[in-house]
């Protein structure tokens, strides 16, 4: 492996990070503020195609965007009627949410568009483009640093840096603010903050927001960042891999960009080498197809030790029985 | 405010959620330019108007009887089991090796060691995050869903590479032996002078969901070992103090909860495809979760959601294969109905509390 | 309790109704800190406050006892506003306050520590002082401010913390500091603490009591819920007794005696002290040479434990909690935390009795049996109904089970039968354990071990947050289990239990016995000074941990 | 009676051979004014619930895409000897079955040699769907058509996936082809249905070739993707729709010299299909029709002569 496939595959793993990593701080707002979301994949979807029907309509990256936001916030907040308001099961509201995304995209698409579920697909100004950072040309030159950089670092779409940028924007937002303190109190013991005089459906309806958004995020990136338009059913699980990115993460901001930067690059390292040649073993493509989430589960026995949800995480908070 | 009567919370509260998760699905459906009506009509004939119907509906339960049952299981142990639809999977693979290993002479044999194969094999897949979570911590959520895709891999290549036979175009195993055949619904019925349900796949298997129901009732509510599967599921460190281990706890409820979720294959491998075809299991361990869910983990609950899924199933094909509506239109109907029923029942609950309330005093 | 004061009551204030304090205040002037009218609250069919009126006199330490379940702490979150009445109207300081939650009770001046505490754990104590009272979006400045403002209250009132600890580490004692410590920060004029000293040692009990006097001797006003009649006669100037509901008494401290306030509390006389007769040692049921155990962090938590128990003996176990006595008594009822390595020796009736074997079905079978310290995480499945819980641990005892099945019939019979013989109420073997008030919690665990008739009964704070008619029954029952025989070893952290039912006493310091005393011997200054590592037969290895007075 | 036309699992919409299959029955629809039924699958236990009922309805004949439905197919037209069946992508024996069965390797054979003629890195790409055997005839076609042009050059191979999320991932196809990119692919033949569009895409952008695949897939990025592997799928069932309740029986082979597959040219990819590119074809069609290559099947005993 030589040092331009090293840089290719990190390019590579810095693209498949981003949907998962904008997913998992998502799903950390969410299940911070104790209510969890295994809805992550379904509002993805939503967002997703919502950015591909108004970039193909608009032909605007911006309302894509936009578009995004509020489809997955609407499913966000039926989340919200449902774990908050209405205190009910917060697994079966996930569950039901990503049905109701994949239902509802392709028919929805279908009506729309007429083409089985896609959009058409989206050209130009509709499409986020790669951004070159400054020095990117003018350093190239530099051995080891400067394609590093180049290829890396610089060339992405503005959603990467977002993404990246919000893992300490959420951190300082949850540890640095009297709206993050309140929100992890919220997810650990809603009594104290309820006895603090707070309000608990407050904190966690601005959770399930952020949540939305954030999704909004992701599924804007898959259509109209990643790829072109929205293929029905191009969320592909990342959802629920967000979901256990999340987990590996302890409900950390830092180490959800840890975790979900190692399922992209397992995934970039397998998509690279779909077969090993060992000498005298092969590994198969079957093993390598599977290989992220094999490592997964051989880290996850091996050296993280009993992840510790948010206490509350999962109830609905009832004062009166 | 007191609590709903009994009739009430079984009966009445579902029943009016059910109905609003219809009236906005036939909103959907008046949305897309279709007729509610005729759509209704066509689901309820299609799923119940028939034998025909019927045997189709309750093959898709017997399905979701299994799933259900075994995300009901490790939940009742305090476990979110999302590896169902792995561990079926693998339950097909049991049923396959078992059918294709001896030329069977009658079905009353092949069966019971197909239960054992695909209990096995289903049991053997939940092993792997059992112990990893009662040993090393790790997280059961993500491990069984990492299985779900590594069992996925494993039998991509298991009927690409080494049972599909040589020259067959489809990524599938061989036919099973006749003797492999399970009898269906009809064919019973037949041989008792009913004729019924004709050429339907649901098979022998519903009885063996039916007693699958039983049984796990009696485990969960009538065993000491489902008393210490409720304890542990309820508060660990309430059962360490009562001797109840933790370890053993979570690795037998997983293993039951995995052989459950691979006995379903008895069904659809070899009671209905008769081979084991790839991704037989069509996503069934997922909507188990939501059939456990809304049958509250128990297995009354578990096989009446069954069969209103089995409903969405057949009476929604019925639509997407005799009328111009798309199949996702089902796929919309099963989540509202997932919702209502599942996720905001207390928004019929309560104000029905109030009125009951009202009038009662 | 044996250390109750007596003082005689007049018939006549038995079935006083009248509000003394009230009238006092009226002929001063000046409106009382808080006023209730009328309030009522129900839980579904439960009704806990029923048109309940009180006047609480600003710059007095108001005292509220009763029975578990009668009522008190429900009408304390009505004043907090954590719950909204059914009916009824509340006024602070003479006016309609407006209480509709949490924020508006705060804004009313009004600070309250909740009989379980609502501290988010994972948090530190400064994050947990400042949550829902920060100044501004930023943490930062508020943590500033806090940090300085915790200081000063710390030296004012002795109320120190360290404001970085997180809040799981630290002992309940600290955690009921950080709780009046958030009071305090928020400014609060009106204190309520619903049965803050249930988890205290007495010198931390003491400390508290020094606290409020010093608060209320600043103008501030204290409402105190205990079960703890001494503490009432020793700290409030008016008490209110609430029964089923209702408050049936408010009485000056000064004119009344716990005998009475007991009488009136439970409806029939109450015998505050604990007869029972010499014990009749017999042979030694357990024990325990060398008893060494170091926990999973490679913390020694137990330093060599020597320790006998005979039949028809009570083993009374003071101490500080955190010294060790959990991981005794989980040890020898066979649930030490995993991966503890624990050495020494253990006989059980004379036969040997393997320690590290983690294996508390077994050691029920052996003849353990075991009342732990916390009934709601430990001694109870909350979810599971009355009659599940009564065999909770002995689930897989012949008697209840019909081949491999239970037996719920049996089941039930054994449920209906202790909930009989141990007045549970309400007596319905159906309701979730969750549903019960604590005493009754405790009682359901007392009877199901006791009626095991164990050969050794290993038993934690049986008393703790139980009210008195209630105390004074199990403590029957204890004495009544050790006169058939059995060896009990009982940890309190209550010394004045300890004294009343133990026939020897040890004292536990850090991991090791301080000494031993009889109880006629025992002064509980002496047993006090153990308790710290002071003196005893060995000297304390280490400066004193766990004891900060 | 009515023809009626069974779409398989990935829908009538999938960009791929159940869209071009829809495409022939409309083509007939407009052409005859007649009317047929149609049906979509949704699990594998409908198909044979809708073969049945259709047969009862009386359409005639059935047809139907995916070798999926072999096995059910075989088990249910005995019991409809009047009916006739029509199956695509494999064969199934019985006097009322025509199968029609499509040459792939023959067309992608082409696509290779297309796919080597074209690239200037000596290095082209292949990505499909889930690693089935219909996946693998489509690449082992297109690997012997590379070297036949180009002994030298180079077939990087990928696999989408194992669920049924492999066939409808553009992300991955995206991602998948900037990897073989990266390894200096620059011609990439995508037969992956979904996934694929994503791999054309991505070609487009990175300013590589591409190759589409079942229908005419030209038109997506015009003048970037170098040609797509066209499967007669819409002749097939016009033909079948057409003959009416007379199809004949037996198995139909479409294979290039039949016209069952070929490759799209059009004015999309004019510019592409240089005079080299266009001879490079020209040469191994005929000598394909003329028998004087011979396409190795996959399918006949699962192993590629070229890799
Ligand atoms: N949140 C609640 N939901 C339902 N019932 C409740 C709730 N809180 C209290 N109750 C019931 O109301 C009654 C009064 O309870 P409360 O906690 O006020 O009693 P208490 O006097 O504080 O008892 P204790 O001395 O045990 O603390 C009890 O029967 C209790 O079970
Ligand atoms: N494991 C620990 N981690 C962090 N700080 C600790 C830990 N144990 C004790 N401390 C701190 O050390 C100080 C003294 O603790 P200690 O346990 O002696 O308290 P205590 O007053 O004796 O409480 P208790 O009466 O419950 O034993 C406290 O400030 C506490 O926060
Ligand atoms: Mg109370
Ligand atoms: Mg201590």
């Amino acid at each position: 492996m030589d040092y331009a496939t090293i840089l290719q595959i990190l390019d590579s793993a810095i693209r498949l990070m981003t949907p998962l990593l904008l997913a998992c701080l998502a799903g950390l707002f969410s299940e911070r503020a104790g209510i969890f979301d295994i809805g992550l994949e379904g509002k993805m979807l939503i967002a997703a195609f919502a950015a591909g029907a108004a970039g193909a309509w608009s032909g605007s990256v911006w309302a894509a965007l936009g578009a995004a936001i509020l489809a997955s916030c609407a499913l966000a907040i039926i989340h919200g009627l449902a774990s908050i308001t209405f205190r009910g099961n917060q697994l079966i509201s996930g569950v039901a949410i990503n049905f109701l995304a994949s239902g509802l995209t392709v028919l929805l698409g279908q009506s729309w568009f007429g083409l089985g579920g896609r959009t058409p697909a989206l050209e130009g100004t509709a499409r986020f483009p790669a951004l070159a950072l400054p020095g990117s040309a003018s350093l190239g030159d530099v051995p080891l640093i400067g394609p590093a950089y180049a290829e890396v670092v610089s060339g992405h779409t503005l959603l990467v840096y977002a993404a990246i940028l919000l893992v300490p924007a959420s951190w300082w937002l949850l540890y640095r603010t009297r709206f993050g303190l309140r929100l992890r109190a919220v997810g650990d013991n809603p009594a104290s903050v309820d006895t603090a005089g707070v309000s608990v459906m407050g904190l966690r309806w601005a959770a399930v927001a952020i949540t939305g958004v954030l999704c909004g995020l992701a599924g804007a990136y898959l259509a109209a960042g990643l790829s072109a338009g929205f293929v029905k059913e191009m969320t592909a699980g990342r959802g629920y891999i967000a979901l256990a990115a999340l987990i590996f993460a302890n409900w950390r901001p830092w180490r959800a960009l840890g975790a979900t930067f190692l399922f992209g690059l397992m995934e970039a390292v397998a998509n690279r080498y779909p077969e090993i040649d060992l000498g005298p073993v092969m590994i198969p493509s079957m093993v390598m197809a599977a290989l992220p989430y094999l490592l997964t589960v051989v880290i996850l026995a091996g050296f993280i030790g009993r992840a510790t949800p948010p206490r509350a995480g999962g109830q609905p908070y009832v004062k009166e029985r | 405010m007191t609590p709903l009567p009994r009739w009430a919370d079984l009966v009445l509260a579902p029943l009016i959620s059910l109905l609003l998760a219809f009236a906005i699905s036939a909103l959907v459906i008046l949305a897309i330019g279709q007729n509610p009506v005729e759509a209704l009509r066509v689901m309820v004939a299609g799923a119940l108007g028939s034998s025909y119907g019927w045997g189709y509906t309750l093959y898709y339960a017997t399905n979701f009887v299994f799933t259900g049952l075994a995300v009901a299981v490790a939940a009742h142990a305090g476990l979110f089991n999302i590896g169902a639809e792995g561990q079926a999977s693998l339950g097909g693979l049991g049923v396959a090796l078992v059918c294709l290993a001896l030329p069977w002479p009658h079905w009353g044999l092949a069966l019971p060691a197909a239960i054992i194969g695909a209990a096995l094999l289903g049991a053997g897949w939940a092993l792997i995050p059992a112990w990893l979570q009662a040993k090393r911590g790790s997280h059961i959520v993500i491990t069984t869903i990492m299985l779900n895709f590594i069992g996925a891999a494993l039998l991509n290549w298991l009927l690409v590479n080494v049972m599909r036979p040589v020259g067959s175009m489809d990524p599938a195993s061989a036919d099973f032996p006749p003797g492999a055949h399970l009898p269906t619904l009809s064919d019973m019925a037949a041989s008792a002078g009913i004729a019924w349900g004709k050429s339907t796949p649901a098979n022998v298997s519903f009885l063996l969901a039916l007693a699958a129901c039983a049984l796990v009732w009696l485990l969960i509510w009538r065993t000491p070992l489902g008393y210490e599967i409720r304890a542990f599921g309820k508060s660990e460190r309430a059962a360490r103090y009562a001797g109840i281990a933790p370890v053993r706890i979570t690795v037998i409820a997983m293993l039951i909860s995995g052989a459950l979720a691979g006995m379903m294959a008895v069904n659809n491998v070899m009671g209905e495809a008769g081979r084991l075809v790839l991704n037989n299991v069509e996503g069934a361990g997922f909507i188990g979760i939501a059939v456990a869910l809304m049958g509250r983990n128990h297995p009354f609950g578990i096989l009446l959601a069954s069969l209103l899924f089995g409903f969405l199933y057949q009476g929604g094909g019925e639509l997407a294969l005799f009328s111009s509506i798309p199949r996702e239109l089902i796929t919309v109907i099963q989540a509202l109905v997932i919702l209502f029923t599942g996720a905001l029942d207390n928004m019929v609950r309560l104000p029905l509390e109030r009125l009951l309330a009202r009038r009662a005093a | 309790m044996t250390t109750c004061r007596t003082t005689a009551a007049r018939p006549s204030e038995l079935t006083a109704r009248a509000i003394p304090a009230a009238r006092q205040a009226a002929a001063s002037g000046t409106p009382p800190a808080i006023e209730l009218r009328g309030i009522s609250k129900s839980f579904g069919a439960v009704q806990a406050n029923r048109a309940i009126s009180m006047i609480v006199p600003r710059g007095t330490i108001h005292g509220i006892v009763g029975e578990n379940g009668a009522g008190k702490s429900t009408l304390m979150s009505i004043l907090y506003g954590f719950y909204r009445p059914d009916a009824g109207q509340i006024l602070v300081g003479g006016r309609d306050a407006g209480i509709t939650d949490s924020l508006s009770a705060i804004r009313a001046g009004i600070g309250m520590v909740f009989q379980h505490f609502k501290l988010v754990p994972n948090m530190t104590v400064l994050e947990n002082v400042i949550l829902g009272a920060e100044d501004s979006a930023l943490l930062g400045p508020s943590l500033a401010r806090a940090r300085r403002e915790l200081r000063r209250l710390a030296a004012e009132y002795e109320l120190q913390v360290d404001p970085d600890a997180v809040v799981e580490t630290l002992s309940v004692g600290h955690q009921q500091r950080v709780e009046i410590l958030k009071a305090l920060y928020r400014r609060a004029d009106i204190l309520i603490l619903d049965e803050p000293t249930g988890v205290l040692t007495p010198a931390e009990a003491d400390h508290l009591f020094r606290i409020l006097r010093g608060l209320r001797d600043e103008g501030k006003t204290v409402i105190l819920i205990t079960h703890k009649l001494r503490e009432i006669m020793e700290t409030t100037d008016n008490v209110s007794v609430m029964r089923r509901g209702e408050v049936v008494a408010s009485l000056r401290t000064a004119e009344t005696s716990p005998e009475a306030l007991a009488e009136l509390m439970v409806g029939r006389k109450v015998l505050l002290r604990v007869d029972k007769a010499p014990a009749r040692p017999g042979e030694p049921v357990l024990e325990l040479a060398g008893l060494r155990m170091v926990d999973r962090a490679g913390v020694e938590r137990l330093r060599g434990i020597d320790l006998t128990a005979r039949a028809g003996e009570i083993v009374g176990i003071a101490g500080v909690s955190g010294n060790g006595q959990t991981q005794l008594m989980e040890i020898l009822g066979g649930y030490a935390e995993p991966g503890a390595r624990i050495t020494g020796t253990a006989r059980l009736k004379g036969a040997a009795l393997p320690l590290a074997g983690t294996d508390a079905a077994a050691r029920r079978r052996a003849g353990i049996g075991n009342i732990p310290e916390d009934r709601q995480a430990e001694g109870l499945v909350m979810d599971f109904a009355a009659w599940e819980n009564t065999v909770f641990g002995h689930h897989r005892a012949a008697a209840y089970r019909s081949g491999p099945l239970m037996d719920g019939a049996a089941i039930r019979a054994r449920a209906t039968q202790l909930i009989k013989a141990f007045d549970v109420r309400p007596p319905d073997p159906g309701l979730a354990a969750r549903h019960f008030s604590g005493g009754n919690q405790q009682k359901i665990v007392i009877a199901r071990e006791i009626e095991q008739h164990p050969a050794l009964l290993l038993v934690g704070q049986p008393t703790r947050g139980v009210d008195i008619g209630a105390i004074e029954f199990i403590h029957r029952r204890l004495i009544a289990l050790r006169d058939a025989g059995a060896a009990i070893l009982l940890v309190s952290v209550e010394l004045d239990e300890i004294m009343a039912l133990s026939d020897r006493i040890a004292v536990m310091f850090d991991g090791r016995i301080m000494g031993e005393r009889a109880p006629d011997a025992a002064s509980a200054r002496e047993l006090g000074m153990l308790m710290a590592g002071v003196g005893g037969e060995r000297a304390p290895s280490a400066q004193p941990r766990g004891w900060r007075a | 009676a009515d023809p009626a036309l069974i779409f398989d699992l990935g829908g009538k919409f999938d960009k791929s051979f159940n869209e071009s299959a829809y495409t022939g029955a409309e083509k007939w629809k407009a052409e005859t004014g007649g009317s047929y039924k149609e049906l979509e699958m949704q699990s594998e236990a409908q198909r044979e619930q809708a073969l049945r009922r259709l047969a009862e309805t009386g359409a005639n004949p059935i047809v139907m895409t995916g070798f999926a439905f072999g096995e059910v197919l075989a088990k249910v037209a005995p019991d409809y000897p009047d009916t006739r069946f029509v199956i695509i992508d494999t064969a199934v024996d019985g006097p009322n079955i025509q199968s029609v069965v499509f040459n792939e390797g023959e067309g992608s054979y082409l696509a290779g040699v297309a796919a080597a003629t074209a690239s200037k890195t000596g290095t082209v790409g292949f990505i499909g769907g889930m690693d089935i055997p219909l996946i693998r005839k489509f690449g082992c076609g297109y690997a012997q058509g590379v070297k036949a042009a180009n002994p030298n050059a180079r077939v990087i191979q990928n696999m989408t996936g194992t669920t049924p999320a492999a066939w409808n991932d553009p992300v991955k196809g995206g991602e998948l082809a900037r990897a073989q990119k990266a390894q200096g692919a620059d011609v990439i033949y995508a037969a992956a249905g979904g996934t694929g569009i994503g791999v054309l895409q991505t070609a487009a952008d990175e300013g590589i070739l591409s190759i589409g695949v079942d229908s005419n897939q030209n038109h997506l990025h015009p003048g970037k993707v170098l040609t797509s592997v066209v499967k007669n799928v819409d002749g097939a069932v016009y033909d079948a729709f057409k003959a009416g309740p007379a199809v004949q029986p037996g198995t139909r082979v479409m294979d290039l010299k039949s016209g069952g597959v070929s490759l799209a040219m059009d004015d999309n990819n004019k510019p592409l299909m240089t005079e080299a590119v266009a001879k490079a074809v020209a040469d191994a069609s005929a000598r394909i029709a003329s028998g004087e290559v011979k396409v190795h099947d996959y399918m006949s005993d699962n192993s590629c002569p070229a890799q």
